[in-house]
């Protein structure tokens, strides 16, 4: 405890003493705050402060300076608190660190390259509620062929992001031949019984886009339904098929449907941040999510994707329930 | 009417003039010296903030009451740049108090109830409710 | 603040202000553990201490009193450090969860099948410094072939295990007739340098045991050199073979090269956490190792790997500072 | 010779006269009052333990001198069941505290120095040492 600090606090209380102004214990309090950040300990300060009353007021009873030893003697364990804060921060530091470049080596592992099929506008938004996204989208790309999957991976964080890995070079190793979605759901699913536990499950969409007949495929082991939009008739309808969650059963079997898509027409798969949007008011409705899709039906597949987002997340005041993702495939009419 | 009243925060003498108007209120209000304390304190961190960040602004100290609830509420308003991010802030900053416990969470802790509203560019209105337990 | 606090802390001090006994500090600092349990905050304490002083000694002067009050101005801040510091307790509690939860993924994700082909003993240990392993270590088993890797991820924890997926997922999918050690780093290398950024490498020896004519081979990417135990010349040798880390480049080269093995030989393969211990006295070295391997020499390889665990271990004072791995391949008589 | 004295652990008194002969000891060598209290604190928590986990033990404590520095030296020993997993007690044990700052990582932030040698079903002996700055 450097002297030029006691000094002070004696000085200040000082003034106090004879002023009783808000003006010093304003300075005290200020004060106070450079102790905390030289990481004085409250029983120093216990000291300091009675070093300083008896400097100004030797003449006080014993009783005074026994009950100052006293609170000193109280106050160690407040100091323990504190210095175990302290180093408790530089562990929380450390931590998030980590997360950081988690993060980032995430990024780069689980990146996937848009689409570009004539015909098809794609957009799409992936936001995870904590540090670590535990949606995943990753698409496939052919000749022709435009496929994405959307999954969700029950729990969040780093667990969840653990199991993305699996998603992506499960799909990257597929064979040419065998890229329709009931047999992609099919074989990741397979990869996913056999490396993870029990408890571990993911729901995955898988939509794959058929340039040469503009036919939109699509399978679904437990994930949300999709939309489509039927511009001619101006509707919303759900894409929904059977299928058990991945991970539960090494020989499930997925049932494959499909919906042509005509000009203007548009295809949103999302995971359950979207539909299940908590609000103050109790759950968004699927009417809210189509209304909101209506609103920016000409606008682009990206521009749809974020006005939901927008939209969605204002309504939880910034603070997202679970990860959010929402991919939008448009049909446009081909530039020729 | 409750009673209101106000202190415009220019210099950093008002922030001392607002903590004398809210350790008074709170005094009149009944509550003990730690809590005086603690609201004074509070409203010392609001008004440093906006002392610091906006400029200028004003707190204003308000006697509430509520179902049978008697407290004291802080507004503190500036028309200032406003707060970009508010789940940054609202969050708890532990590394970037650097351990002073102070900025929001730290008026939050002191308080018993405490909203935000921001808009970048128009400015800021927290305010933050102590009650009488 | 509950009444019945307040009067305990009178009692106490009363006794200590009468009789200046350790004991009535001793039952006064329990006391203060209970405050803290209580989270009852430093300002808080001062406000029943001058209490309990106003009460015990009414005609005190009147800048004790002040004084206290001002000392409690000084403690506002302290007692936000403290609530601070529960609320990060808290959160450091659920980090801490979300990691063993993590961990477990990880070990189901990852796990390994111990190969088992005739005349070959494997055993092996793998452990973290801190939560996550680094260091991977896996086994790819044919018909008359033990293939294993065995891999160090530049840096340690989250960010590492990301990394390991790739390695596992990769090795799954290799075709049956590319598994000699340069094709395995070959294709490996390429998916590695595709998935992860510059920042990101991974160090990886990968060695195959065929049974049919007793040879080891093995390939190395910029990884430690594993150690070769000839037990009819008693005599140990570095197995190393030029190749550049994985990730850097993506066309790059892998030597192979090959030993045979004779009954009672083995091969070490380790990661740097291993050969480059740290102890009080400084690294240490080959020599040391090779000690450890030459006095189990005769027991069985999952010995022979945790006696070079536990001696290094001990050095380093139970606190590993790098992730520690090593894999023997033992070759026995084979029965008949 | 370096002056030393023990008190055996036994009964909670015990602690009591541990801290005593601490407290005195600390005086006499010139410490301030909060070091003082620092380290009748670090002694009441090793003496807690050895009466808690070991029911039996000794606490010692002897004046030092290193390259002119001085100060006050702590040894506690018990010969119960040993600790375990040292790797885990020495850890900063924030959630096993509960808050509480106690426990062998209390002890170590109280003291300069500290050390720890423990078998199991032999004991355990822990040193710990303070400076006079
Ligand atoms: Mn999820
Ligand atoms: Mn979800
Ligand atoms: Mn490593
Ligand atoms: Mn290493």
């Amino acid at each position: 405890m450097p002297q030029e600090v006691a000094r002070q606090y004696k000085e200040i209380m000082k003034k106090y003493l004879e002023s009783h102004s808000e003006e010093d214990l304003y300075v005290g309090q200020q004060f106070s705050r450079r102790f905390i950040e030289k990481e004085i300990a409250p029983e120093d300060v216990i000291s300091v402060h009675k070093t300083a009353l008896s400097e100004l007021h030797p003449d006080l009873r014993n009783e005074v300076w026994d009950s100052l030893d006293f609170l000193i003697e109280m106050m160690i364990h407040y100091g323990l608190t504190m210095r175990e804060h302290q180093s408790l921060i530089r562990k929380q530091e450390a931590i998030q660190m980590e997360m950081d470049v988690a993060t980032k080596v995430q990024d780069t592992l689980l990146k996937t390259k848009m689409p570009c099929v004539g015909g098809l506008d794609v957009g799409f938004i992936s936001k995870p509620a904590k540090e670590m996204n535990g949606d995943y989208v990753y698409f496939l790309n052919k000749e022709h062929e435009s496929g994405v999957a959307v999954a969700d991976v029950i729990g969040k964080g780093i667990p969840a992001a653990l199991c993305m890995s699996m998603i992506k070079f499960g799909m990257d190793g597929l064979p040419d031949e065998n890229t329709s979605p009931r047999n992609v759901l099919g074989i990741i699913n397979r990869i996913v019984e056999k490396s993870v536990d029990d408890s571990m499950f993911i729901s995955m969409f898988y939509g794959k886009y058929n340039a040469e007949d503009t036919t939109f495929s699509y399978a679904s082991a437990g994930h949300e339904p999709a939309l489509h939009f039927d511009s001619g008739k101006d509707v919303f309808s759900e894409l929904d098929a059977k299928g058990l969650l991945l991970g539960v059963k090494s020989d499930a079997e997925y049932e494959e449907r499909s919906v042509v898509l005509n000009d203007g027409d548009f295809i949103a798969m999302m995971t359950d941040g979207v539909t299940e949007t908590r609000t103050e008011d109790g759950f968004v409705d699927m009417k809210t999510i189509q209304n909101l899709l209506h609103e920016v039906k000409d606008m682009t597949a990206q521009q749809i994707a974020e006005h939901v987002y927008q939209h969605l997340s204002d309504l939880q005041n910034y603070r997202l329930s679970d990860d959010f993702t929402i991919v939008i495939f448009k049909k446009e009419p081909e530039q020729v | 009417m409750n009673f209101r009243s106000s202190v415009e925060i220019i210099t950093e003498w008002d922030i001392v003039a607002a903590r004398q108007l809210g350790r008074n209120e709170a005094k009149k209000a009944g509550f003990g010296t730690v809590d005086q304390a603690r609201i004074t304190t509070a409203i010392s961190e609001l008004a440093r903030n906006i002392y610091l960040y906006a400029g200028k602004g004003k707190i204003e100290i308000e006697r509430v009451s509520e179902g049978g609830l008697f407290g004291i509420k802080i507004i503190a308003s500036d028309e200032g740049p406003g707060i970009p991010d508010l789940r940054k802030v609202m969050e708890d900053g532990f590394s970037t108090s650097g351990g002073l416990g102070a900025g929001m969470p730290g008026v939050k802790r002191l308080m018993d109830e405490f909203k935000v509203t921001s808009e970048p560019g128009a400015g800021t209105i927290i305010t933050s409710t102590k009650w009488l337990h």
